[in-house]
Protein backbone atom coordinates (compact mmCIF):
# COMPACT_ATOMS: atom_id res chain seq x y z
CA UNK A 1 0.00 0.00 0.00
CA UNK A 2 1.20 3.19 -1.03
CA UNK A 3 0.42 6.81 0.94
CA UNK A 4 -0.95 9.39 -1.57
CA UNK A 5 -1.25 13.06 -0.75
CA UNK A 6 -2.62 15.97 -2.15
CA UNK A 7 -1.45 19.75 -1.80
CA UNK A 8 -2.44 22.93 -3.10
CA UNK A 9 -4.92 24.14 -5.56
CA UNK A 10 -4.75 20.34 -6.57
CA UNK A 11 -5.82 18.96 -3.35
CA UNK A 12 -8.78 21.51 -3.41
CA UNK A 13 -10.39 20.56 -6.93
CA UNK A 14 -10.05 16.76 -5.78
CA UNK A 15 -11.72 18.02 -2.30
CA UNK A 16 -8.87 15.29 -0.61
CA UNK A 17 -5.65 15.66 1.04
CA UNK A 18 -4.90 12.14 1.50
CA UNK A 19 -5.87 8.89 0.09
CA UNK A 20 -4.03 5.46 -0.63
CA UNK A 21 -3.94 3.22 -3.60
CA UNK A 22 -2.57 -1.03 -3.43
CA UNK A 23 0.28 -1.46 -6.17
CA UNK A 24 1.80 -4.40 -7.25
CA UNK A 25 5.69 -3.92 -7.37
CA UNK A 26 6.66 -3.35 -9.49
CA UNK A 27 5.20 -0.25 -9.66
CA UNK A 28 5.56 3.27 -11.09
CA UNK A 29 4.40 6.56 -10.08
CA UNK A 30 2.32 6.68 -13.52
CA UNK A 31 0.74 3.36 -12.66
CA UNK A 32 -0.35 5.15 -9.13
CA UNK A 33 -1.51 8.14 -11.50
CA UNK A 34 -3.48 5.81 -13.38
CA UNK A 35 -5.28 4.14 -10.22
CA UNK A 36 -6.65 7.61 -9.53
CA UNK A 37 -7.86 8.32 -12.55
CA UNK A 38 -10.27 5.22 -12.23
CA UNK A 39 -11.75 6.97 -9.67
CA UNK A 40 -13.87 9.39 -11.29
CA UNK A 41 -13.92 11.61 -14.86
CA UNK A 42 -13.27 14.22 -12.74
CA UNK A 43 -9.98 12.85 -10.72
CA UNK A 44 -8.80 11.56 -14.54
CA UNK A 45 -9.73 15.32 -15.99
CA UNK A 46 -7.64 17.43 -12.97
CA UNK A 47 -4.67 14.17 -12.88
CA UNK A 48 -4.03 14.54 -16.64
CA UNK A 49 -4.53 18.13 -17.61
CA UNK A 50 -2.03 20.64 -16.17
CA UNK A 51 1.42 20.36 -14.75
CA UNK A 52 1.24 18.18 -11.60
CA UNK A 53 4.76 17.69 -9.94
CA UNK A 54 5.02 14.75 -7.93
CA UNK A 55 7.87 13.36 -5.11
CA UNK A 56 8.11 10.37 -3.41
CA UNK A 57 8.88 10.46 0.37
CA UNK A 58 9.81 14.15 0.23
CA UNK A 59 11.80 14.20 -3.00
CA UNK A 60 10.86 15.34 -6.61
CA UNK A 61 10.78 12.66 -9.08
CA UNK A 62 9.35 11.66 -12.02
CA UNK A 63 6.25 9.57 -13.51
CA UNK A 64 8.59 6.78 -14.90
CA UNK A 65 10.43 6.38 -11.56
CA UNK A 66 9.69 2.95 -9.33
CA UNK A 67 7.09 3.56 -6.26
CA UNK A 68 6.95 0.73 -3.37
CA UNK A 69 5.08 -0.29 -0.72
CA UNK A 70 4.96 1.92 2.20
CA UNK A 71 6.40 4.76 0.43
CA UNK A 72 4.54 8.52 0.29
CA UNK A 73 3.55 9.87 -3.06
CA UNK A 74 2.47 13.33 -3.25
CA UNK A 75 1.24 14.88 -6.41
CA UNK A 76 0.60 18.96 -6.63
CA UNK A 77 0.94 22.13 -8.95
CA UNK A 78 4.28 23.81 -9.20
CA UNK A 79 5.18 25.40 -6.16
CA UNK A 80 4.59 29.15 -5.92
CA UNK A 81 6.97 30.16 -3.59
CA UNK A 82 7.56 31.55 -0.15
CA UNK B 1 18.45 26.45 12.95
CA UNK B 2 15.61 25.96 10.45
CA UNK B 3 11.77 26.90 11.24
CA UNK B 4 8.88 26.04 9.70
CA UNK B 5 5.85 27.95 12.10
CA UNK B 6 3.05 29.83 12.22
CA UNK B 7 4.26 31.92 14.66
CA UNK B 8 6.09 35.48 14.14
CA UNK B 9 9.54 36.14 14.65
CA UNK B 10 11.35 38.76 15.91
CA UNK B 11 14.60 40.13 13.84
CA UNK B 12 16.09 41.67 17.01
CA UNK B 13 16.03 38.39 18.55
CA UNK B 14 16.99 36.64 15.90
CA UNK B 15 19.93 38.74 15.32
CA UNK B 16 21.38 38.04 18.86
CA UNK B 17 20.79 34.41 18.17
CA UNK B 18 23.11 34.62 15.27
CA UNK B 19 26.12 37.12 16.42
CA UNK B 20 26.22 35.03 19.96
CA UNK B 21 29.19 33.29 20.28
CA UNK B 22 30.56 34.64 17.03
CA UNK B 23 34.26 32.81 15.69
CA UNK B 24 35.20 35.92 13.28
CA UNK B 25 32.58 36.45 11.55
CA UNK B 26 32.26 40.12 11.22
CA UNK B 27 29.73 40.21 8.55
CA UNK B 28 25.74 39.64 9.37
CA UNK B 29 23.25 39.78 6.35
CA UNK B 30 19.47 39.28 7.03
CA UNK B 31 16.69 39.00 4.62
CA UNK B 32 12.97 39.44 5.59
CA UNK B 33 10.27 39.39 3.06
CA UNK B 34 6.29 40.70 4.01
CA UNK B 35 3.75 40.00 3.06
CA UNK B 36 3.19 42.66 -0.36
CA UNK B 37 0.36 42.95 -2.94
CA UNK B 38 1.19 41.21 -5.56
CA UNK B 39 -1.62 42.81 -7.84
CA UNK B 40 -1.86 45.94 -9.65
CA UNK B 41 -5.15 46.95 -7.95
CA UNK B 42 -4.64 46.74 -4.52
CA UNK B 43 -7.29 44.09 -3.94
CA UNK B 44 -5.06 41.61 -1.73
CA UNK B 45 -4.94 42.15 2.04
CA UNK B 46 -3.89 38.40 2.42
CA UNK B 47 -2.71 35.21 1.89
CA UNK B 48 -2.74 31.46 3.37
CA UNK B 49 0.52 29.77 2.90
CA UNK B 50 -0.14 26.04 2.66
CA UNK B 51 3.20 23.57 2.57
CA UNK B 52 4.05 19.95 2.74
CA UNK B 53 5.24 19.49 5.99
CA UNK B 54 8.15 16.88 6.07
CA UNK B 55 9.25 18.09 2.73
CA UNK B 56 9.82 21.03 3.75
CA UNK B 57 12.15 21.40 6.09
CA UNK B 58 13.79 18.92 3.94
CA UNK B 59 14.19 21.25 1.06
CA UNK B 60 15.03 24.09 3.29
CA UNK B 61 17.86 22.39 4.62
CA UNK B 62 19.18 21.11 1.39
CA UNK B 63 19.38 24.48 0.63
CA UNK B 64 20.98 25.92 3.47
CA UNK B 65 23.48 22.82 3.25
CA UNK B 66 24.40 23.82 -0.49
CA UNK B 67 25.23 27.54 0.50
CA UNK B 68 27.23 26.03 3.72
CA UNK B 69 29.16 24.06 1.06
CA UNK B 70 29.58 26.77 -1.61
CA UNK B 71 30.81 29.64 1.15
CA UNK B 72 32.74 29.87 3.96
CA UNK B 73 29.70 30.54 6.35
CA UNK B 74 29.38 30.86 10.16
CA UNK B 75 25.65 30.52 10.99
CA UNK B 76 22.31 30.01 9.21
CA UNK B 77 19.30 30.79 10.13
CA UNK B 78 15.72 30.31 8.42
CA UNK B 79 12.42 30.80 9.63
CA UNK B 80 8.95 30.58 7.35
CA UNK B 81 5.78 31.14 8.26
CA UNK B 82 2.58 29.58 6.82
CA UNK B 83 -0.79 29.57 7.44
CA UNK B 84 -2.91 32.54 7.27
CA UNK B 85 -0.92 35.95 6.89
CA UNK B 86 -2.38 39.47 6.75
CA UNK B 87 -0.59 42.25 4.54
CA UNK B 88 2.76 43.73 5.77
CA UNK B 89 3.51 40.73 7.99
CA UNK B 90 6.27 39.08 8.14
CA UNK B 91 6.84 35.85 6.18
CA UNK B 92 10.31 34.78 6.00
CA UNK B 93 13.76 35.36 7.40
CA UNK B 94 17.15 34.38 6.35
CA UNK B 95 20.31 35.62 8.28
CA UNK B 96 24.01 34.51 7.43
CA UNK B 97 27.07 35.78 9.29
CA UNK B 98 30.31 35.16 7.30
CA UNK B 99 33.73 36.39 8.01
CA UNK B 100 33.02 37.88 4.64
CA UNK B 101 30.59 40.33 3.55
CA UNK B 102 30.69 39.34 0.31
CA UNK B 103 30.00 35.30 1.01
CA UNK B 104 27.31 36.59 3.47
CA UNK B 105 25.38 38.55 1.09
CA UNK B 106 25.60 35.80 -1.93
CA UNK B 107 24.41 33.07 0.63
CA UNK B 108 21.66 35.08 1.60
CA UNK B 109 20.81 35.47 -1.26
CA UNK B 110 21.16 32.46 -2.76
CA UNK B 111 19.02 30.59 -0.01
CA UNK B 112 16.00 33.13 -0.91
CA UNK B 113 15.88 32.67 -4.73
CA UNK B 114 15.88 28.43 -3.87
CA UNK B 115 14.02 28.95 -1.59
CA UNK B 116 11.36 30.37 -4.08
CA UNK B 117 11.93 27.83 -6.47
CA UNK B 118 12.50 24.69 -4.65
CA UNK B 119 10.27 24.61 -1.29
CA UNK B 120 6.89 23.24 -1.02
CA UNK B 121 4.60 26.17 -0.49
CA UNK B 122 1.63 27.40 -2.27
CA UNK B 123 0.28 30.19 -2.13
CA UNK B 124 -3.36 31.61 -1.88
CA UNK B 125 -4.47 34.61 -2.30
CA UNK B 126 -7.51 36.78 -0.30
CA UNK B 127 -9.01 39.54 -2.22
CA UNK B 128 -11.95 41.34 -2.42
CA UNK B 129 -13.30 39.09 -4.85
CA UNK B 130 -12.23 35.83 -3.02
CA UNK B 131 -9.71 33.60 -2.54
CA UNK B 132 -7.01 32.72 -5.87
CA UNK B 133 -3.90 30.31 -5.54
CA UNK B 134 -0.67 32.08 -7.29
CA UNK B 135 0.24 31.21 -10.77
CA UNK B 136 3.85 29.85 -10.94
CA UNK B 137 6.49 32.68 -10.84
CA UNK B 138 8.98 32.33 -14.42
CA UNK B 139 10.84 35.11 -12.69
CA UNK B 140 11.90 33.03 -9.25
CA UNK B 141 12.46 30.00 -11.63
CA UNK B 142 14.78 32.45 -13.22
CA UNK B 143 16.45 33.60 -10.58
CA UNK B 144 18.17 30.78 -9.19
CA UNK B 145 19.22 29.47 -12.97
CA UNK B 146 21.92 31.56 -12.10
CA UNK B 147 23.79 30.21 -9.36
CA UNK C 1 18.84 58.77 7.18
CA UNK C 2 22.63 58.55 7.52
CA UNK C 3 23.69 58.75 11.09
CA UNK C 4 27.86 59.07 11.90
CA UNK C 5 27.42 58.69 15.24
CA UNK C 6 30.25 57.36 18.70
CA UNK C 7 26.95 55.68 19.76
CA UNK C 8 25.66 51.72 19.18
CA UNK C 9 22.65 51.11 17.78
CA UNK C 10 20.02 48.29 17.84
CA UNK C 11 18.95 46.28 14.76
CA UNK C 12 15.77 45.57 15.87
CA UNK C 13 15.05 49.33 16.01
CA UNK C 14 16.17 50.42 12.53
CA UNK C 15 14.22 47.33 11.26
CA UNK C 16 10.94 49.11 12.61
CA UNK C 17 11.71 52.39 11.09
CA UNK C 18 12.81 50.78 8.31
CA UNK C 19 9.54 49.06 7.48
CA UNK C 20 7.13 51.59 8.77
CA UNK C 21 4.70 53.45 6.13
CA UNK C 22 5.65 50.82 3.81
CA UNK C 23 4.57 51.26 0.26
CA UNK C 24 4.36 47.86 -0.88
CA UNK C 25 7.91 47.19 -0.05
CA UNK C 26 8.41 43.70 0.35
CA UNK C 27 11.94 42.93 0.71
CA UNK C 28 14.14 44.05 3.73
CA UNK C 29 18.00 43.60 3.33
CA UNK C 30 20.24 44.34 6.28
CA UNK C 31 23.57 43.97 6.62
CA UNK C 32 25.84 44.99 10.17
CA UNK C 33 29.67 45.14 10.43
CA UNK C 34 31.23 43.69 13.70
CA UNK C 35 34.96 44.53 14.34
CA UNK C 36 36.41 41.28 13.86
CA UNK C 37 40.38 40.21 14.35
CA UNK C 38 42.31 41.02 11.08
CA UNK C 39 45.27 39.39 11.73
CA UNK C 40 46.24 36.51 11.97
CA UNK C 41 47.61 35.99 15.31
CA UNK C 42 44.20 37.10 17.30
CA UNK C 43 46.20 39.96 18.47
CA UNK C 44 43.76 42.65 17.77
CA UNK C 45 40.95 43.51 20.53
CA UNK C 46 39.95 47.21 19.92
CA UNK C 47 40.65 49.65 16.90
CA UNK C 48 39.81 53.43 16.65
CA UNK C 49 37.90 54.95 13.92
CA UNK C 50 38.80 58.22 12.48
CA UNK C 51 36.70 60.24 9.80
CA UNK C 52 36.46 63.36 8.24
CA UNK C 53 33.13 64.97 10.13
CA UNK C 54 31.23 66.38 7.15
CA UNK C 55 32.66 65.04 4.03
CA UNK C 56 32.15 61.39 5.50
CA UNK C 57 28.22 62.44 5.77
CA UNK C 58 28.59 63.57 2.21
CA UNK C 59 30.30 60.61 0.72
CA UNK C 60 27.87 58.41 2.25
CA UNK C 61 24.94 60.55 0.98
CA UNK C 62 26.20 60.44 -2.64
CA UNK C 63 26.27 56.59 -2.03
CA UNK C 64 23.03 56.11 -1.03
CA UNK C 65 21.97 58.37 -3.89
CA UNK C 66 23.65 56.58 -6.46
CA UNK C 67 22.01 53.40 -5.16
CA UNK C 68 18.37 55.04 -5.34
CA UNK C 69 19.20 56.02 -8.74
CA UNK C 70 20.12 52.62 -9.98
CA UNK C 71 17.67 50.71 -8.29
CA UNK C 72 13.42 51.03 -7.55
CA UNK C 73 14.03 50.99 -3.72
CA UNK C 74 12.00 52.02 -0.51
CA UNK C 75 14.20 53.09 2.20
CA UNK C 76 17.44 53.25 3.18
CA UNK C 77 18.83 53.36 6.17
CA UNK C 78 22.64 53.83 6.46
CA UNK C 79 24.46 53.97 10.29
CA UNK C 80 28.26 53.95 10.91
CA UNK C 81 29.95 54.13 13.74
CA UNK C 82 33.04 55.81 14.84
CA UNK C 83 35.74 56.52 17.49
CA UNK C 84 36.81 53.62 20.27
CA UNK C 85 35.92 50.12 19.38
CA UNK C 86 35.86 46.79 20.86
CA UNK C 87 36.41 43.63 19.19
CA UNK C 88 32.47 42.26 18.03
CA UNK C 89 30.78 45.68 18.57
CA UNK C 90 29.20 46.38 15.60
CA UNK C 91 30.33 48.76 13.55
CA UNK C 92 28.41 49.36 10.48
CA UNK C 93 24.31 49.10 9.60
CA UNK C 94 23.18 49.46 5.96
CA UNK C 95 19.48 48.33 5.24
CA UNK C 96 17.34 49.07 2.52
CA UNK C 97 14.01 48.12 1.44
CA UNK C 98 12.46 47.50 -2.24
CA UNK C 99 9.51 45.62 -3.79
CA UNK C 100 12.30 43.06 -4.89
CA UNK C 101 14.37 41.27 -3.47
CA UNK C 102 16.79 41.55 -6.03
CA UNK C 103 17.16 45.24 -5.81
CA UNK C 104 16.96 45.34 -2.47
CA UNK C 105 20.20 42.66 -2.28
CA UNK C 106 22.51 44.16 -4.72
CA UNK C 107 21.96 48.07 -3.23
CA UNK C 108 22.81 46.66 0.32
CA UNK C 109 25.93 45.12 -1.57
CA UNK C 110 26.62 48.57 -3.59
CA UNK C 111 26.65 50.45 -0.61
CA UNK C 112 28.71 48.30 1.48
CA UNK C 113 31.57 48.24 -1.66
CA UNK C 114 31.51 52.19 -1.67
CA UNK C 115 31.73 52.64 1.85
CA UNK C 116 34.70 50.90 2.18
CA UNK C 117 36.07 52.11 -1.03
CA UNK C 118 35.07 55.56 -0.98
CA UNK C 119 34.20 57.02 2.77
CA UNK C 120 36.71 59.12 4.67
CA UNK C 121 37.66 56.64 7.30
CA UNK C 122 40.97 55.61 9.03
CA UNK C 123 40.88 52.10 10.93
CA UNK C 124 43.91 52.27 14.10
CA UNK C 125 44.20 48.79 15.23
CA UNK C 126 44.82 48.24 19.00
CA UNK C 127 46.96 44.94 19.51
CA UNK C 128 49.02 43.41 22.46
CA UNK C 129 51.76 44.91 20.71
CA UNK C 130 50.67 48.92 20.82
CA UNK C 131 48.67 50.66 18.22
CA UNK C 132 48.85 50.10 14.33
CA UNK C 133 47.38 52.05 11.26
CA UNK C 134 45.62 49.92 8.74
CA UNK C 135 46.80 49.83 5.41
CA UNK C 136 44.62 50.15 2.60
CA UNK C 137 42.89 47.41 1.31
CA UNK C 138 43.59 46.27 -2.60
CA UNK C 139 40.26 43.55 -1.95
CA UNK C 140 37.73 46.53 -0.88
CA UNK C 141 38.94 48.36 -4.27
CA UNK C 142 38.49 45.66 -6.74
CA UNK C 143 34.37 44.98 -5.06
CA UNK C 144 33.79 48.39 -5.89
CA UNK C 145 35.34 48.22 -9.03
CA UNK C 146 32.59 45.49 -10.19
CA UNK C 147 29.48 47.76 -9.94
CA UNK D 1 43.57 81.76 3.96
CA UNK D 2 42.52 78.58 3.24
CA UNK D 3 41.94 76.12 6.04
CA UNK D 4 44.05 73.02 5.81
CA UNK D 5 43.14 69.57 7.52
CA UNK D 6 44.92 66.41 8.13
CA UNK D 7 44.12 63.03 8.42
CA UNK D 8 44.55 59.75 9.92
CA UNK D 9 48.53 58.32 9.81
CA UNK D 10 49.66 61.84 8.57
CA UNK D 11 47.94 63.60 11.36
CA UNK D 12 49.87 61.88 13.47
CA UNK D 13 53.19 62.40 11.65
CA UNK D 14 52.64 65.81 11.28
CA UNK D 15 51.09 66.15 15.07
CA UNK D 16 49.54 68.25 13.44
CA UNK D 17 45.39 68.35 12.69
CA UNK D 18 44.73 71.87 11.40
CA UNK D 19 46.65 74.62 9.93
CA UNK D 20 46.03 77.58 7.22
CA UNK D 21 47.81 78.31 4.23
CA UNK D 22 47.90 82.24 2.68
CA UNK D 23 47.40 81.76 -0.77
CA UNK D 24 48.06 83.98 -4.12
CA UNK D 25 45.02 83.47 -6.46
CA UNK D 26 44.75 81.15 -8.92
CA UNK D 27 46.46 79.25 -6.77
CA UNK D 28 46.62 74.82 -7.17
CA UNK D 29 46.65 72.06 -4.25
CA UNK D 30 50.38 71.65 -5.51
CA UNK D 31 51.23 75.45 -4.38
CA UNK D 32 49.71 74.80 -0.91
CA UNK D 33 51.23 71.63 -0.58
CA UNK D 34 54.74 73.33 -1.32
CA UNK D 35 54.06 75.65 1.01
CA UNK D 36 53.96 73.22 3.49
CA UNK D 37 56.98 71.66 2.85
CA UNK D 38 58.87 74.73 3.71
CA UNK D 39 57.34 74.47 7.37
CA UNK D 40 60.53 71.60 7.96
CA UNK D 41 62.04 68.83 6.55
CA UNK D 42 59.71 66.65 8.24
CA UNK D 43 56.98 68.13 6.25
CA UNK D 44 58.16 68.09 3.44
CA UNK D 45 59.59 64.27 3.69
CA UNK D 46 56.19 63.16 4.81
CA UNK D 47 54.28 65.36 2.17
CA UNK D 48 56.33 64.07 -0.65
CA UNK D 49 56.59 60.31 0.64
CA UNK D 50 53.52 57.71 0.15
CA UNK D 51 50.29 58.36 -1.19
CA UNK D 52 48.76 61.64 -0.24
CA UNK D 53 45.23 62.14 -1.17
CA UNK D 54 43.58 65.57 -1.32
CA UNK D 55 40.00 66.84 -1.11
CA UNK D 56 38.69 70.37 -1.78
CA UNK D 57 35.52 71.58 0.20
CA UNK D 58 34.85 67.95 1.07
CA UNK D 59 35.28 66.73 -2.83
CA UNK D 60 38.07 64.63 -3.67
CA UNK D 61 40.28 66.83 -5.96
CA UNK D 62 43.64 66.66 -7.79
CA UNK D 63 46.99 68.37 -7.53
CA UNK D 64 46.41 70.54 -9.87
CA UNK D 65 43.13 71.21 -9.02
CA UNK D 66 42.71 74.98 -8.16
CA UNK D 67 41.91 76.56 -4.40
CA UNK D 68 40.23 79.63 -4.05
CA UNK D 69 40.16 81.47 -0.20
CA UNK D 70 37.94 80.55 1.92
CA UNK D 71 38.20 77.10 0.87
CA UNK D 72 38.70 73.69 3.07
CA UNK D 73 41.52 71.87 1.47
CA UNK D 74 42.36 68.03 3.32
CA UNK D 75 45.14 65.54 3.12
CA UNK D 76 45.31 62.58 3.95
CA UNK D 77 46.77 58.98 3.58
CA UNK D 78 44.60 56.12 1.46
CA UNK D 79 41.07 55.64 3.14
CA UNK D 80 41.09 52.23 4.99
CA UNK D 81 37.44 51.41 4.95
CA UNK D 82 34.38 51.30 7.32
Amino acid sequence: MVKVLFFGQLKELLDCNETSVDIAEPATVDDIKNELKLRSERWANLLSNGPVLVAINHSMSMSSDQVNNGDEVAFFPPVTGG
Amino acid sequence: MICVQKDDFNLGDEYQKLIADTNGEGAVVTFVGLVRDFNQDNSVHGLFLEHYPGMTEKLLLDIVMKAKLRWDLGKVSLIHRVGQLTLSEQIVFVGVTSKHRESAFQACQFIMDFLKNDAPFWKKEMTDKGQKWVEFNEQDKLAAKRW
